[in-house]
C-alpha cells in the first residue's frame, strides 16, 4: 500500500466494530491541511490575500449579513406561520458568497438549499427571495416548491431541487454543453457533506474527470447532514481527498474566511477556463441554526460545539477585516445592518401581499402546452374555484 | 390497549417485533439518535442499541442494498425512507433485486426487507415532500405494497410485513401520522397483508380508497349520507396482492365504482383497480367507473389544496356516479 | 425512399436531425467506437465526431443527469440506455429532475432531453434484457413516452422527439429492429406526438396495442378474419400525451375492447386504457374490458414463449371478447 | 494540493479537448504498483510465495484449466444455437480462482458473471454449470436467467444478476450481518472495471468503510467495459485508488498471477476477520475473446493488443510453476486436460436432454406464495400447455 494512502484512510480508532457510538463521535472531521487566510481575530496573511477591489469587497460584506438577517427574520415569519417552512445558512454566508463572487457574471450557479447568498452577490433582491418564500405569482418557480428554493436564470442559477444531489451531474452537463459550444463560462454546483454520499456524486464526478468538465464542485462540509456527523458519513479522513478517486485536484478551504474560499473558487475557475478541468474544493463550515425549521439539532449536538463555531463566525471575521482596511468602521457597520434590516421587513410585507398564482397556473409547464387530460383537470378545478382565483 | 396515533403504532410494531425477534434491524437516515424526521424511530436505538438501529449515509441505494445483503443473511432489516420522494435513488436496487432475487435464484435466496417510508400531501411538502408513487410499486412483481390509514391497522399490517418472507413496501400516511388516534392493543398482533376492510357499509356506490384518502372518503360519504345517497367505503390497506373479492363483490352490490387517491391520476393505481372492475364487473356496473385522483401535474407547493382531492372533490365523484 | 428497418430508421433519424442541427448530440455506454450494442449508433461517431458522439462511463444517473445539464445549456441530447431493464439507476434523475425540470422552475428551465431504449422480450435475454416498464414513465408527469412499431413511425417519431421541448422517453421495441422493413423516405420528416393509428379498421372488437406487440395484434386479427370477426387494431404510438379521441371512438363504434401489451398485467399501463374505456365509453360496451399482457412474473429466460402474448393468446382473448 | 495527490491524477495529456480520440486512448491503464509473485515465464519470488498446499494448488489449476475449456466448448455450443447466450472468462481464470480459494468454504460470494472459477473450486461440478446454461429443470436458477449467472446456495454463492454493480451492497450487508451475529464469515464480491463507475460501487464501498464491513472488493480490471477502455471510464490512475476516498485501504496485483491474487485476497481476509474492515483489491487482467457471444471485439481493440496479454495467460503461467515445482508435467497436464474435456462433454449432452422446467414453474417463486392474479395466468398456461408441459 503506497504510504501516502495509509496515512489518509481513517484513524480507525475512532470507529468501534461495526457501529459507532454516535457519543464518541460527535464531533467533525479535523480540520487539517485547510487554507486559511483570515483568522477567527480578522488577522490575515498578506502574502495570501486575494486581489478583491474595494467595491467587491463591500458588497460581498453586504451580501453575507443580508443572509444572516434574512434568514433570522424569516425563521420568525416560520415561527408566526406566514410561511411554511424556513432553511437557514446562517454560518456558512462565506461559501456561497466568497466562491461566487470569484465566479464571471454569466458563469452558471447550480445551488443547494443553503445559497440565497450566491443570488444576493449576483444583484438578486431581498424582494425576490421573498416572492419564492411566500411561493406569490411574482415568484419565478411559480409557488411550485417548497422554500429556500431560490431560482434565477436571469442570474444564471439553475432551478433547485429538494433531493440531494441531483444537481451535481447538471453542472458537469451545462460544463462540458459550454465547452462543446466554444464558450468559455464554467458550471459550479453546491453541496454538502452527506450529498458526498449520494450517487450522483459519484456520477457527476466522474463524468467530470472523464470529461475534463470545466466544472467546480464546492462542498459546504458543514459536519451534519441533519443529525448525522461527517464520520458516519464517510470512513475517509476528508472529503477533499475523494477527488483522488476521480482523477481531480482538490482544495481544503476554511469555509468560514470568505478570502480563502475566494482565492480557492479563482484558482478553480482559471484551471476550468484554462481547459485543465474540474475541482473539488472543500469548505469547512458549519450551520449554527437547525437544519431547518423543522429540525431540534439538541438532539444531535452539544451546545459547546455550536459556541466553539459561534467564534468562528464568517460575518464578524469579514467586518474586523474590512474594519482593519478602514473599508468601515463601527458606524458604518451599524447604519448597513440597519438598512439591510429596513429592506428585509419592507420585502417582506410586499411579497406577503403579492397575489398566489391562479389556480389556472398549477396547470401549466408540465408541458409546454396543455395535454388533454391537464385540460380535463383543469376545466374542474376552473369550474370549482373560478377563473383566475388566487385563493382566499 | 392504548391510545396511540397512527406514528406511534408505527414505532411500537417496530418496538414489539425487535423485542420478539433478535434478527430485526433497523437502518437509514436519521433513524438513530434523531429518532427519524417524523420521530418513527424515537426510543429505538436506546433501546437496542447502535448494533440494531443503523444511522446510514445519505445514500437510498445503498441503504437498500445493504438491507438486501442482510436480509439474505437471515437477518429481517426495516428500511426507512425518509420521504417515499427520496425513494427513487434506491429504485435499481428495489425493482431489480429486492423484487427478484427470490425469482432469479429459483427460490433458493430470498429478502425480506420491509421499506418503510411517509408518503402522500398533506405536510404542505411542495413537489419533493408529498408524492404517492405507489403505482411504480404495485406493477413491480415480487412486491408487497401495504397502506394502512388507521393505528390499529398500521400496528398490525407492519408487524405482518416484518413477518413475512416477501420484500414489503409499506407506505405511511404521513398526513394521518398525528392526526388519527385510536385504542391500539400492546404487544404483538397481525393484521393480514391482502386483505382489505370495509370501512364502511353501503349500497349505492363503491368508494375505494387507501392510505389517507380513506379518511377522506369517510367523510364524504357521511356528507354523501346526509343527502340519502349510502356510501361503502373500502380501504384496500394492500395494493399488492390485492384484495378482489372484496372489490368486486362490492360493486356487484353497488353497481356503481368512484376509485379515490391522491397520486396523479393518468396511469396510478386507480387506474388497476378500474381495470379490473371493467373487466370482472362490467355487468353489473349502471354508470362509469370514476376516478377522483391527484393532478397530472407534480404537487404544487403552494395549490396543494387543489392538487389532493377533499371531501369536497369526492363528493362530486360520488354525485357524478350515483346520478348517471 | 429506401427500404429500412426499425433499427435502421432509428439510424437514420439520428443522422438527419444531428446534420440538419448542430445542438444534436448522442451519449451512452458503447454508443461512440462499438456504434451501440444494437448498432444504433452506427456511423455516427466517424460522421460527427467525438464531441457530438460520446461515449460515456458506464453510470446511467450520470448519463441522464448529465445529459440533462448539457439540455439546460441548449443543446438537443438523445441519451441511450442499453437495455430498459438498466434505466432503473437512472430513475431518480428522470423522475425527479427531467420530468419535473420546466415546471419546478415556473418554465424558466427547460430539458428537452431524449431517453432512447431497447424495450421488450422477444431476443431470449430473460429477466434483465426484455422487461417493458413504460408503466413508470407514463405515470410520471413531465414525461412523454412514444413507442413506435414500424420503420416509418421510428424515424418521424424520433424525429419528433428530438425537436420537442419536453423530455421523452422513446421506446424501441427490440424485436423489431431488425424483423420489419419498409420503405422509409430520406431526409427528415415528422410523425406527430400524441396521435394513434388505426393500423388495420374493424368493426368487432377494437385491439389496442403499440411497440412489437402491434405485430402480433396485426397477425391476430388477420387470423380472426379468417373466423369472420372483423378486428380493428390501434396503434398508440405515443403512451403519454395519449390519443384518447382514437381510441374511444373506436370502442364506441365496436364496443369491445382488448388491449394487448406485454408488460406484466398488474398495473401496467393497459390499465390506463381500459380505465379511460370505462370511464368514457361504458355506455357503448359489451363486453369486459380485457387485457392480454405479459405475466406477473419477471420474465423467464427459458418460458419467454409463455411470457409474450403470441398471436394464438391474443386470438383468444378477441374471442373472449366477441363471444361475451 | 499533497504532492501525492497530484501524481496520481491522470496525466491529462491522454486527454484532447472534452472527449478523447479513441485511437489514443486504445490502451489499457499502467500497470504501475502492481504486485506480482509468478512472472508470465513461470519464475517466482520465493520469498513472496504463498504457503498452498500441493493438493489445493492442483486444485486450482484443475479449476482454471476447466473454466478455460468450458468456455471453448460452450462458446461452440452457442454458435450452434444449442445454448443462447455465453459471457466468457478466460484470460481471466486466475481472479475468480485465486481469490476464492484464499477464503474459507463458508465465506460468501457474491459474482458478476465471470467467475464460474470460484464455484469450481469450491466444488461445484460442471455438470451443474451445465444445467444453468441450458436452464433446464436441475439449475438452480430454475431457468429463469441467462447463461452465466452461476447461483449455488450450498457452496455460499449467490445469485447474480445481470444490471451491473447491483451484487456490491449487497456483499455489504451480509458481512455487516455476518458481524452482528458474530459469526467470522466475510464477504467477497467482484465486479469489473466499469462496474467502478456504477452508483452501487459508491454506495457499497461507502457503507462499507463506514461500518468497517468485513468484505473484501475484488475488481477485475480487464481494461475494457464492453468497448470502453478503463481510460474513458474514469480519470483516476488506477482503480485502487479509489478506495481512498472510502478511507478504505487497497492492494493492486497481477490479475493473471494467480499467486498474487491469492495472497492479497488472504491478506484482505484476515484484516477483515480481525475487525479491520474492507479492502479493495484491483486486479489487472485482460479478457482473451469477446465481450460475450454478442460482441465483436475487433470494432474496439486491436489485435496485436489481444496478442501481447495472450503472453501473460495465467493457466500457462499456473503450468509453468506447477511444472517448475514437479508437481505436473507434460504427460500428466496433456492427460488433466483431456479428463477435463470429457467431463465437459458428456456433463453438457446430460445437460442438454434433461427437460426444461415445466410451465407451472414459472408462477412460482415470485413470492412465498400464489397470489390470485398469478393464479390466474397459471390456470390459463396450464389450460393452454397442459399440467407438466416442458416444451417441445
Ligand atoms: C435523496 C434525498 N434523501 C434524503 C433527503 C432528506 N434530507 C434533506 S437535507 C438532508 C441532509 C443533507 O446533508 P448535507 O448534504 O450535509 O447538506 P446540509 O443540509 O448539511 O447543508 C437530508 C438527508 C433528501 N432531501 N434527498
Ligand atoms: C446497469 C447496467 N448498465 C449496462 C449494462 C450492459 N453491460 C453489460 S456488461 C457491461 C460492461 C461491464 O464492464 P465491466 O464492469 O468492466 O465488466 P467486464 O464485462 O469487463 O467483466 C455493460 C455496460 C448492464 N448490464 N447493467
Ligand atoms: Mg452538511
Ligand atoms: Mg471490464
Amino acid at each position: 500500500m503506497p504510504d501516502c494512502q495509509v496515512k489518509r484512510c481513517l484513524a480507525f480508532k475512532l470507529l468501534t466494530v461495526g457501529v459507532v457510538d454516535l457519543n464518541e463521535t460527535m464531533e467533525m472531521k479535523k480540520e487539517t491541511g485547510m487554507l486559511q487566510i483570515l483568522d477567527i481575530d480578522g488577522n490575515y496573511r498578506k502574502e495570501l490575500e486575494p486581489d478583491i477591489s474595494e467595491e467587491l469587497l463591500l458588497r460581498m460584506y453586504r451580501a453575507m449579513a443580508t443572509v444572516r438577517k434574512f434568514e433570522e427574520i424569516s425563521m420568525g415569519l416560520q415561527r408566526q406561520g406566514r410561511i411554511g417552512f424556513y432553511i437557514g445558512a446562517a454560518g456558512q454566508e462565506a461559501c456561497s458568497v466568497g466562491s461566487t463572487a470569484a465566479l464571471h457574471r454569466d458563469d452558471w450557479i447550480f445551488p443547494a438549499y443553503r445559497e440565497p447568498g450566491a443570488l444576493l452577490i449576483r444583484g438578486e433582491t431581498v424582494l425576490q427571495l421573498f416572492h419564492q418564500l411566500f411561493g406569490d405569482s411574482m415568484d419565478y418557480n411559480r409557488g411550485r416548491q417548497m422554500p429556500n428554493h431560490f431560482n434565477s436564470r436571469e442570474k444564471n442559477v439553475v432551478t433547485p431541487s429538494s433531493p440531494i444531489a441531483t444537481q451535481i451531474p447538471h453542472a458537469v452537463g451545462m460544463a462540458i454543453a459550454a465547452k462543446h459550444m466554444k464558450k468559455k463560462q464554467i458550471a459550479l454546483t453546491f453541496f454538502g457533506d452527506g450529498a458526498t454520499s449520494e450517487n450522483d456524486f459519484h456520477s457527476g464526478m466522474n463524468f467530470a474527470g472523464v470529461f475534463r468538465a470545466p466544472v467546480i464542485f464546492l462542498c459546504q462540509n458543514n459536519g451534519y447532514a441533519i443529525s448525522l456527523p461527517t464520520v458516519r458519513q464517510t470512513a475517509s479522513e476528508t472529503l477533499a481527498q475523494k477527488a483522488d478517486a476521480y482523477g481531480m485536484p482538490s482544495e481544503r478551504v476554511d469555509g468560514n474566511d470568505v478570502l480563502a474560499v475566494y482565492s480557492a473558487t479563482m484558482r478553480a475557475a482559471e484551471r476550468a477556463r484554462k481547459g485543465q478541468g474540474p475541482t473539488l474544493i472543500e469548505a469547512l463550515t458549519y450551520r449554527i441554526g437547525p437544519h431547518s425549521s423543522s429540525d431540534d439539532p439538541t438532539k444531535y449536538r452539544k451546545n459547546e460545539e455550536v459556541d466553539e463555531w459561534r467564534k468562528k463566525d464568517p460575518i464578524k471575521r469579514m467586518s474586523a477585516y474590512l474594519k482593519r482596511k478602514r473599508l468601515i468602521d463601527d458606524e458604518s457597520d451599524r447604519k448597513l445592518i440597519e438598512d439591510i434590516e429596513n429592506e428585509i421587513r419592507s420585502s417582506a410585507k410586499k411579497a406577503e401581499s403579492t397575489p398566489k398564482p391562479a389556480i389556472e397556473s398549477v396547470f401549466e409547464n408540465v408541458y409546454l402546452e396543455l395535454t388533454w387530460n391537464l385540460r380535463e383537470e383543469l376545466d374542474e378545478a376552473v369550474q370549482r374555484y373560478g377563473p383566475g382565483y388566487t385563493g382566499k | 390497549m392504548t391510545v396511540r396515533t397512527l406514528l406511534q403504532s408505527v414505532t411500537d410494531a417496530m418496538k414489539t417485533e425487535m423485542e420478539n425477534d433478535e434478527r430485526v434491524v433497523v437502518l437509514g437516515e436519521d433513524v438513530g439518535r434523531d429518532g427519524g424526521v417524523f420521530r418513527a424511530t424515537e426510543g429505538l436505538l436506546d433501546r437496542f442499541g447502535v448494533e440494531r438501529v443503523m444511522d446510514t449515509p445519505l445514500n437510498e441505494s445503498g441503504i437498500i442494498g445493504v438491507a438486501t445483503g442482510m436480509a439474505l443473511y437471515g437477518l429481517r432489516p426495516i428500511a426507512e425512507i425518509q420521504f417515499m420522494d427520496f425513494i427513487y435513488p434506491a429504485f435499481d436496487q428495489i425493482v431489480s433485486e429486492l423484487s427478484k432475487i427470490r425469482y432469479r435464484s429459483g427460490g433458493t435466496y430470498t429478502a425480506p426487507v420491509v421499506v418503510r417510508t411517509p408518503f402522500g400531501g398533506g405536510i404542505k411538502g411542495g413537489l419533493y415532500h408529498s408524492q404517492s408513487s405507489e403505482a411504480y410499486f404495485a406493477h413491480t412483481a415480487g412486491l408487497k405494497v401495504v397502506a394502512p390509514s388507521t393505528p390499529y391497522d398500521a400496528k398490525g399490517l407492519l408487524i405482518s410485513s416484518i413477518r413475512d418472507e416477501d420484500p414489503v413496501i409499506f407506505l405511511e400516511p404521513k398526513r394521518l401520522y398525528r392526526t388519527v388516534r385510536e385504542e391500539v392493543p400492546d404487544g404483538a398482533y397481525t393484521v393480514p397483508i391482502g386483505k382489505a376492510k370495509i370501512a364502511r357499509e353501503g349500497k349505492d356506490v363503491s368508494l375505494i380508497s387507501y392510505g389517507a384518502m380513506v379518511r377522506t372518503c369517510l367523510e364524504a360519504a357521511e356528507a354523501a349520507a346526509k343527502n340519502g345517497i349510502s356510501v361503502e367505503v373500502i380501504d384496500l390497506r394492500t395494493l399488492s396482492p390485492l384484495d378482489i373479492e372484496t372489490i368486486i363483490s362490492s360493486v356487484q352490490k353497488t353497481g356503481r365504482a368512484v376509485i379515490a387517491n391522491e397520486a396523479p391520476k393518468f396511469g396510478s393505481f386507480a387506474a388497476e383497480v378500474a381495470a379490473l372492475i371493467a373487466e370482472k364487473a362490467i355487468d353489473s356496473l349502471g354508470a362509469p367507473v370514476l376516478r377522483v385522483s391527484g393532478l397530472d401535474t407534480p404537487v404544487t407547493y403552494i395549490w396543494e389544496s387543489a392538487y389532493i382531492p377533499d371531501v369536497q372533490r369526492v363528493l362530486s365523484y360520488i354525485n357524478r356516479s350515483v346520478s348517471y
